[in-house]
């Protein structure tokens, strides 16, 4: 598959002269996969949503499921814990026709475990029947809660009603396959644009599995074609923050990410923009290391570290992309409440940046331990505006928490990752972005044994307000309830507990050309949407 | 001056490098010869015929591929412990070719002499070590202010003389001069010459004298081996050699010395040496035979009848 | 042609000539080091760099102490602004101006800042003057120690396999090789995941990989050296092999060293920023000349003298280096002598 | 036999780290068409330095001709451009070097080394100058022309690779053929081979030589006249038997006294103590006088003119003026100078003839 | 020749399989898991993902594995990349990265060399300073410097050549310049002290002696005395100049293998890090043949020695 790097793709002059609308973009990364069930990043995630649709897929608001696959809206049972969607007449970029066994095949696909998909377990357990069981290899993938009741009608069964069904619907992992071909293709599969077929509104090419550019070209065989402006799209993974102005600036790209000190740089430019997006960024606190309880196993000590630093200045001075301090676990602009007011302003600023009852309550921890020096080890990442921000937390935490020392670690990515699970730090400048349209995706993380929580962290106050919440919604609890269950057990975790001191919660700042219309951007799941994106000169 | 006292005994010895690869080199090839105690031995022979090859031998430089160096009866090649080598090592000392070269640049003459009062613990005291040093300078005809120098300093025959001093200091019995004056200027060759044999008439050296000019060689020794390819061709007194050369390669070479006298010179006749005259057959033994008394040729029977009465 | 001259009677005295006169030494003792010395004296690019090493050096001890600033004093209201220098600012240049989006603004005027930052100050407002001469401190002593434990390795290992020759030397280049062709990123990335990551790390690192060229100069030389004849003398004196070593062929290599390791060190500057690239570097908030360049490269479009001055003091210092290292190799070179 | 170089008051100087060396302080003297002029010294007399100027072969960065001019045919070489000499070099003169090992480009082949000057001087095709090699290699006694050719110097002996030096230098026949230590680093039985070629080629092609070297038996075998160099001048010029039998000089005296003859037994060698003068700092008298047994106060004061003691011998030795006492020559000058005044008795006529 | 070949064959595999080795036992120290890119995996999901490939195993048995597929020539499934062979993955790779490194080093020695040779030839003359200069600047200067100001001034201000991307070879031009300024450095240097040191030999002596002119000694008899050297220290530079620059594959968005090997080793992505760390290997051991062969061509005495009968 080497071949398609060699044919020129070069850009926006060709495409516009013969009246094409085409689209220069540029991503951060190579491809890793485009199986939908062996992807775990955000760029194979991207690039699915582009050419491949689920049952739904996330609308032009960026957060509205919309139909895609499914013709209809679903019939759900009286529980709500089946639905039945009727599929639409769609075909793969081949003439097959999207069936609901894809869907079936497809699924069981991502649950099997000799298949170990990554987000797998993640994304179905405790949510599709059985598939917890099927994980861990206690049941077969074929009794997994879905079924294909004729080539066009689909059953899902659940464990228990989930209120973001439908958003779950739009993530890559509940995309169909197409069983013929891929078995056909075998091994070949998804090695490159052309061992694979494509349902969505643009098919994949040019890329050769390994590659650093590849296109988006239009599907005439998507359902909703006459929605897709853009004949062609043109991708290049471009990593240096410089070279992205550079192309911008030659017209090399029409829609470029600012990184690092660029973005501040470009405040002013009438090109700017930034993207909201409810990824959240806090400081997680360990309070057992090595068996041994740390000086943050203090609720005061870590009361007063959540408070002495000042996240307002880190977020617009140092990373100044247009991301906000964060006061809470939840992001902004990502849920309302049933009662239509942004959860993050429902819930209020949990914890501000305070240097005097910071400078307080330290003293307070310090007494009860005992300790007049403290030495915490900062566990952070490698890239460029962490670091940054780690020296400017150190210099503020030292400065405002008189007796503290911190050290930095910043090692690579997958290292960091290791210390968190052998819980190999003090205190973690850590991050998550949600998976679904709903606050467990958050909360979830801090419940006992929870995937963010190795920090010894538990509160069984927490652990049972979210359990409840997420187990009984519909049992028994309202949506109403359902969302105040959630809020309080964010303020027992910030407020009461200060398990995790929030920071930021980030934007993405970007360039992006004038006659570029209609990218959307979405807050969890696949970034971006290109379906309806358009040139207009 | 010299006595019948053997001091050391070469027995076929035999010195190959690179044994066994494509690029054998048989830089010697069995020879054997004595030394006696108290006299000079001078070795010529063209370049590369393995002159050095011997010396270094002779002194262990080189492990012996075989044969036997006695030194005083005792196998030289054949002791192990470090002790014994040193003893050793005390008694034989070299001369080397390139006063230049064999000086190390970076230290003072002073260290350079007493390396090897260091090594033997030979001084008491570091007032007894210098002042070795300042009789060792004397003895050659440095004087004190010398020894604070580097060898740089130092002309030619000077740093030659520094050679001599550092091989004397462990107080050596027997010297290897391997081309001791090859690379000094003629003015200066005699110094280190003349030295050499005054040291020898108050120490009672034993020298092995290497050379390749002919009539420094002829001054100095009292007895003269030839050497032709690895091999020893001839071996005889000084004036002997000189009067009566037996073997056609000393031949050749006596006739090819230049002398510093034109009349000679317009009258002189180059004799060529081709080795395919002995036609040795198949079988013959070629050895070192004695053709008048202490007068060696190495030759089959044959020649050693036809030099016999060649001999005056 | 008769050229009549009146010699006195006397003129024709025999002179007195002093046999030992002709022994003595004209010339002052001068050890090899003092004649070096002369004769770099004499290379105007060597001396240059000198004086221009020994004021860096001087400055990367004195410079963070002549401001009031700390290496480490954040002030965000003070981010990112440009160099502005008393008196010099009247000359229009170092004025605290800077083009944004087309226009000259004087940054500190419009914040209304009092303060003078000679070298201006980074993205957390700290002052780049202090940071770039501590970061000259910790580049030159990553470099130096680098250096001198790469010299040792580097020395020993290779005057080992050179001296012994034979099946110890054929193991030991295998083991070069092999050496050679592990990737440094995986080694360092072990180092610096098995040490705590900083400037320990990175020196063992750098020792690690490093001294690879320096073994096989150095066993080059050996070979070359251990035939001469004053290593033989020494051999017939029965020294031992530690001694040749140490004594004869080292300090006659020192040159060669000398050289290589003026040559080592830039690199070992360079390695440390590479390590600082690929996040491997120093611990905040400590910086080298490498990862002030680094950071001042994300910025060169915009604020250009976030690079400038660091990259200057390095280019300053590999230049420096480069030129003594080659006047010492004019000067050391033994070819070159008399 | 008309001069075809004079040389002429030269003087000639190095800038090196640690000063001026003074390495030629006057030298003077002329060469013959079709002799062979020896000139001796001790090393760093400054015999190479004289010859390399006459090539115009002196490093360009450090060396510096202060005065003096060379002519040849007429011409004064130190007044050409690069181009001009280029066309000399090789052609008109040429010059054979001390180690035969060195000298020749290890990477290429022997024949195209040969070829060279022919292409460049001669302007001969390339299958011409081929022909002209063999015939030079032939001629100067190696067999197997045709293959020796093609191979490279690595593949010659010692002795053969100094033969192919020569037949370079003869290649174009010079006029002039300088050898500097032509057979230093060879063996006697080898030099012995050379030398003789030499001289038959030399009458083949009528050149004149000028041999350096500091063995005095090559000098008594080759020279038809012999110069003596110590310290950057020449101290005494004369024929070959002249200088060997009727030395006169103090310093040729104890080069000569030093070499043992065959028949010297044992008693001690003649020795010239002390070490060579230093041209950094190059003494006020004559530089020999510090080694000289027979220095007078004069020597320590003035440097001596060349006298003259034949009409082809002349010596800058003080001893030589009419009022200097008369000194007894070492031992083995002696025996030489006996012999020399059996054969022919000259008067020792002292001249001044050239003041310094 | 042929003996010679054969023994340095088998040198050259044990090289290779001690480096593997030596690597594989390394790269199994490193901590972490090539899975878990989003930190989203539990550990009991990257235990069962460790299962699937066999990473639970005993390292011993983890290497006995490997060799026996690398025996077969397989070098295994990158992880980063999903399932991709590591063999496909590194020929798509090398491809861009060779390229540069080759013109990078054709270019950057010719320079070089010709900066070297004019400044021995007219040692002490600006022209020798301005070329110690330049060969210093190059040395001394990070190439992503020369990357980020070639590609602003003459890509993005001038627009003489692409800023970025990899489409032909005008787009090659800037990043292998930028790549070639340290092998100017380099064979500027060595060429200078060589040169000088071979115009002062006894040959070139002999050469001026012949009437030759300046350019014929520097070239015809000086330049292949003077290359040996120069050689020795190219060719492992041009192997690392072929397995590519991060820096430099990131300014100009090129997709090459130090990239790829760089992330390969912060990701654990275990094949990659073996198939690249092989790859260098063997071009370094090739290279290295190569070299000891190029003495030959060059010097007729190696030639010889070099064990033809
Ligand atoms: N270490 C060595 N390895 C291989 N060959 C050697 C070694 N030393 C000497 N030879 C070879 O052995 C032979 C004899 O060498 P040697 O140095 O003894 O000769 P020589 O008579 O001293 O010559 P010269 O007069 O040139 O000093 C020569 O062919 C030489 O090349
Ligand atoms: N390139 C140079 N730079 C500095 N000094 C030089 C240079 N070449 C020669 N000299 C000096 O000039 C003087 C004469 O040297 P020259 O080479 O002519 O001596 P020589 O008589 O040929 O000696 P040898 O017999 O050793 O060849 C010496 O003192 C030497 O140091
Ligand atoms: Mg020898
Ligand atoms: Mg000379």
């Amino acid at each position: 598959g080497s071949k398609s790097s060699d044919s020129s793709n070069s850009s926006a002059s060709k495409g516009n002269a013969s009246g094409k609308e085409v689209l220069n973009i540029m991503e951060s990364a190579e491809i890793p996969t485009m199986n939908t069930f062996m992807a775990q990043d955000a760029v194979s995630y991207n690039a699915m949503n582009q050419v491949f649709e689920g049952l739904m897929r996330l609308g032009q608001d960026g957060v509205t499921p919309v139909l895609g696959m499914a013709a209809e809206k679903p019939t759900v049972s009286k529980d709500q814990t089946v639905y039945t969607f009727k599929l639409r007449d769609a075909k793969w970029s081949n003439g097959d026709p999207v069936t609901a066994n894809d869907f079936v095949y497809s699924w069981r696909q991502a649950i099997d475990p000799k298949n170990s998909s990554p987000y797998g377990a993640y994304m179905m357990g405790g949510v599709i029947k059985n598939a917890s069981e099927i994980a861990a290899k206690k049941k077969k993938p074929e009794e997994l809660g879905v079924k294909a009741i004729d080539d066009k009608t689909l059953e899902v069964t659940l464990e228990h009603p989930i209120g973001y069904f439908e958003s779950l619907m739009t993530f890559p992992l509940f995309y169909p396959m197409d069983q013929k071909y891929i078995e056909s293709k075998g091994k070949e599969y998804a090695s490159n644009s052309d061992n694979m077929v494509y349902n969505g509104p643009f098919t994949l090419t040019k890329w050769n599995g390994t590659g650093d550019s590849w296109t988006y070209e239009k599907n005439p065989n998507y359902w909703d074609k006459d929605s897709v402006k853009l004949s062609q799209i043109n991708v290049n993974v471009v990593k240096d923050p410089g070279t992205v102005i550079n192309l911008y600036d030659t017209n090399k790209l029409d829609w470029g990410v600012l990184s690092g000190e660029y973005a501040a740089q470009y405040k002013s430019n009438p090109d700017y923009k930034v993207l909201s997006d409810p990824s959240v960024y806090y400081l997680k606190f360990n309070q057992e290391r090595s068996n041994q309880k740390t000086a943050l196993a203090n609720t005061d000590i870590r009361k007063a570290i959540s408070m002495a630093f000042d996240k307002e200045a880190m977020a617009t001075t140092i990373l100044a992309n247009g991301s906000t301090a964060a006061n809470g676990l939840y992001p902004k602009d990502f849920l309302k409440t049933p009662g239509g007011e942004d959860v993050r302003k429902a819930n209020g600023d949990l914890v501000k940046y305070n240097a005097k009852e910071a400078k307080a309550l330290w003293e307070k921890g310090l007494k009860a331990i005992g300790k007049s020096k403290v030495s915490l080890e900062l566990l952070s990442g490698d890239t460029d505006s962490a670091k940054k921000m780690d020296e400017y937390l150190k210099g503020q935490l030292e400065k405002n928490l008189p007796g503290l020392t911190i050290t930095l670690s910043e090692p690579p990515f997958k290292v960091r990752l290791d210390r968190d699970n052998k819980q190999d730090y003090d205190i973690e400048f850590a991050g998550w972005g949600p998976d679904y349209l709903d606050l467990y995706t958050f909360s979830n993380l801090f419940l006992t044994g929870g995937d963010q929580n190795r920090m010894s962290y538990s509160d069984p106050e927490y652990d049972k307000l979210v359990n409840d919440a997420y187990s009984k919604l519909g049992k028994g609890v309202t949506k109403d309830q359902y969302f105040q269950m959630q809020l309080d057990a964010e303020k027992i975790l910030i407020q009461k507990d200060a398990a995790i001191a929030p920071i930021y919660q980030k934007a993405i700042a970007v360039l992006q050309k004038p006659y570029v219309k209609g990218i959307v951007k979405h807050p969890f799941g696949p970034d971006y949407s290109y379906k309806w994106a358009s040139i207009q000169k | 001056m010299s006595s019948n006292e053997k001091l050391l005994e070469i027995k076929h010895l035999k010195q190959y490098f690179n044994k066994g690869k494509a690029n054998e080199v048989k830089a010697i090839d069995d020879i054997s010869f004595d030394i006696y105690k108290g006299e000079t031995l001078g070795l010529v022979g063209e370049s590369g015929c393995g002159k050095s090859t011997t010396g270094r031998t002779i002194i262990r430089l080189y492990n012996a591929t075989s044969g036997e160096v006695l030194y005083n009866g005792e196998n030289v090649h054949a002791k192990k412990s470090r002790s014994e080598l040193k003893k050793f090592n005390q008694k034989m000392q070299m001369i080397f070719q390139d006063p230049q070269a064999s000086l190390n640049p970076r230290m003072k003459v002073a260290d350079i002499i007493a390396e090897g009062i260091d090594i033997h613990g030979l001084a008491k005291s570091k007032e007894d070590r210098m002042n070795r040093v300042y009789k060792l300078l004397d003895t050659v005809g440095l004087n004190r202010e010398h020894a604070n120098r580097y060898p740089h300093e130092f002309s030619g025959g000077q740093r030659q003389r520094i050679g001599i001093a550092r091989a004397l200091a462990v107080e050596p019995e027997f010297i290897i001069a391997d081309e001791p004056i090859s690379a000094l200027d003629v003015s200066i060759q005699a110094q280190v010459v003349n030295l050499l044999k005054k040291l020898q008439k108050e120490k009672g050296l034993t020298y092995l004298f290497i050379a390749h000019d002919l009539s420094m060689v002829k001054y100095i020794s009292d007895r003269i081996g030839v050497m032709y390819f690895g091999k020893l061709v001839e071996l005889a007194p000084a004036d002997d050699l000189y009067n009566n050369p037996l073997h056609p390669y000393t031949q050749s070479l006596l006739s090819a010395i230049p002398l510093p006298d034109p009349d000679y010179e317009r009258s002189r006749v180059r004799k060529t040496y081709d080795p395919k005259i002995h036609q040795y057959a198949e079988g013959e033994e070629v050895k070192m035979r004695e053709v008048a008394p202490g007068h060696f040729v190495y030759c089959s029977e044959k020649e050693l009848k036809q030099y016999k009465a060649l001999y005056k | 042609m008769i050229v009549e001259e009146k010699i006195s009677a006397e003129q024709f005295q025999p002179a007195h000539i002093d046999a030992a006169k002709g022994e003595v030494i004209e010339k002052p003792s001068l050890s090899f080091w003092q004649d070096s010395w002369l004769r770099v004296r004499k290379n105007k690019g060597a001396i240059v760099s000198l004086v221009l090493l020994v004021l860096l050096i001087l400055m990367a001890f004195i410079g963070p102490h002549i401001n009031h600033y700390g290496f480490n004093n954040q002030n965000l209201t003070k981010s990112n602004l440009p160099p502005r220098i008393p008196g010099i600012e009247k000359l229009g240049i170092f004025d605290g101006t800077q083009n944004v989006g087309g226009q000259k603004v004087n940054l500190y005027e419009q914040k209304g800042i009092k303060d003078y930052y000679w070298f201006g100050t980074d993205s957390l407002g700290r002052d780049l003057f202090t940071r770039v001469w501590k970061g000259t401190r910790i580049s030159l002593y990553i470099a130096f120690l680098a250096a001198a434990i790469n010299m040792v390795i580097g020395v020993a290992y290779g005057a080992i396999s050179g001296y012994y020759g034979g099946k110890v030397d054929n193991v030991m280049q295998r083991i070069i090789e092999v050496l050679s062709g592990i990737p440094d990123l995986v080694v360092v990335i072990l180092m610096i995941l098995i040490l705590k990551p900083g400037i320990l790390s990175i020196t063992v690192a750098l020792s690690i990989t490093g001294w690879v060229g320096m073994a096989r100069v150095v066993r080059g030389q050996i070979l070359k050296l251990k035939s001469q004849e004053y290593v033989l003398a020494a051999k017939t004196l029965g020294a031992k092999d530690g001694k040749i070593i140490f004594k004869h062929l080292i300090p006659n290599m020192a040159s060669v060293i000398i050289i290589n390791t003026m040559f080592i060190i830039p690199s070992a500057i360079f390695f440390e920023s590479f390590l600082s690239f690929i996040g491997l570097g120093l611990e905040a908030p400590k910086a080298s000349l490498g990862t002030l360049i680094e950071d001042g490269y994300k910025v060169l479009r915009f604020l250009p003298y976030q690079m400038l001055f660091p990259a200057a003091i390095l280019s300053i210092i590999m230049i420096a280096f480069n030129l003594l290292a080659d006047g010492l190799r004019d000067a050391l070179d033994p070819k070159m002598r008399d | 036999m008309g001069k075809i170089l004079e040389v002429n008051d030269l003087h000639i100087s190095f800038h090196t780290f640690a000063g001026e060396v003074q390495a030629i302080r006057g030298v003077n003297f002329e060469l013959n068409e079709g002799e062979t002029l020896a000139i001796v010294g001790e090393s760093g007399s400054g015999k190479s330095v004289t010859t390399k100027t006459i090539m115009r072969l002196l490093p360009s960065h450090n060396s510096e001709i202060k005065s003096g001019e060379i002519l040849f045919e007429g011409k004064d070489i130190t007044k050409l451009s690069d181009k001009e000499m280029q066309k000399i070099r090789g052609k008109e003169i040429s010059m054979i070097f001390q180690d035969p090992m060195t000298s020749l480009n290890p990477t290429m082949t022997v024949g195209k080394q040969i070829m060279e000057p022919l292409i460049k001087h001669q302007n001969l095709s390339k299958s011409e100058a081929k022909k002209r090699v063999i015939e030079l290699l032939k001629m100067v006694g190696i067999p197997k022309a045709e293959i020796r050719f093609k191979q490279y110097p690595h593949q010659f002996s010692g002795g053969m690779r100094q033969r192919v030096v020569i037949a370079i230098a003869l290649a174009c026949n010079p006029k002039i053929l300088i050898a500097d230590e032509p057979t230093t680093a060879l063996d006697v039985t080898i030099q012995a081979q050379i030398l003789e070629l030499m001289k038959d080629l030399q009458k083949k092609i009528n050149t004149s030589i000028i041999f350096i070297t500091h063995d005095l038996g090559v000098v008594a075998n080759v020279a038809d006249r012999v110069a003596v160099m110590y310290g950057g001048k020449i101290v005494e010029v004369g024929t070959v038997d002249e200088i060997f039998y009727n030395p006169q000089h103090p310093y040729t005296w104890g080069l000569i006294s030093s070499m043992p003859s065959l028949d010297t037994d044992d008693e001690e060698l003649y020795a010239i103590p002390g070490t060579p003068p230093d041209l950094l700092h190059p003494p006020v008298g004559d530089a020999f006088a510090p080694r000289n047994a027979y220095a007078m106060k004069i020597d320590l004061e003035k440097q001596p003119p060349m006298f003259k003691i034949s009409e082809t011998h002349y010596a800058a030795t003080w001893l030589l003026h009419p009022d200097a006492p008369k000194v007894e020559p070492p031992a083995a000058v002696k025996k030489r100078m006996r012999k020399f005044h059996n054969e022919a008795d000259t008067s020792l006529n002292k001249e001044v003839v050239k003041n310094v | 020749m042929a003996k010679y070949f054969v023994q340095r064959v088998i040198y050259m595999i044990i090289t290779l399989f001690l480096i593997a080795s030596i690597t594989f036992f390394l790269m199994k120290l490193m901590p972490g898991t090539p899975f878990n890119a989003q930190g989203k995996l539990s550990p009991e999901q990257i235990h069962i993902m460790n299962e699937k490939y066999g990473l639970n195993d005993p390292v011993p048995v983890q290497y006995a594995h490997y060799m026996l597929n690398l025996l077969k020539g397989d070098l295994g499934t990158s992880f980063q990349l999903d399932n991709r062979d590591v063999s496909t993955l590194i020929a798509e790779r090398i491809g861009p990265s060779a390229t540069l490194g080759i013109e990078a080093l054709v270019f950057g020695t010719i320079v070089g060399i010709l900066l070297g040779v004019l400044a021995a030839l007219k040692q002490n003359t600006w022209l020798d300073y301005g070329s110690t200069l330049i060969a210093v600047i190059g040395k001394s200067i990070p190439s992503f410097v020369f990357a980020a100001v070639l590609q602003l001034w003459i890509g993005a201000k001038l627009q003489w050549l692409p800023v970025a991307y990899w489409n032909g070879f005008s787009y090659t031009i800037l990043p292998s310049i930028a790549l070639a300024m340290f092998p100017i450095a380099i064979a500027a240097r060595f060429m200078r002290t060589e040169m000088i040191d071979v115009l002062s030999s006894d040959y070139i002596v002999l050469a001026r002696a012949k009437g030759a002119s300046a350019f014929e000694i520097a070239f015809k008899h000086g330049f292949r005395n003077a290359l040996i050297p120069l050689i020795t220290v190219m060719g492992p530079l041009a192997v690392g100049l072929m397995t590519g620059s991060l820096v430099i594959e990131n300014i100009f968005s090129i997709p090459g293998i130090g990239n790829q090997f760089v992330q390969s080793i912060t990701t654990n992505d275990y094949g990659v890090i073996m198939g690249t760390t092989l790859l260098f290997a063997i071009m370094l051991v090739v290279i290295i043949l190569i070299v000891d062969l190029l003495y030959g061509v060059i010097d007729p005495r190696i030639r010889l020695s070099g064990g033809k009968k």
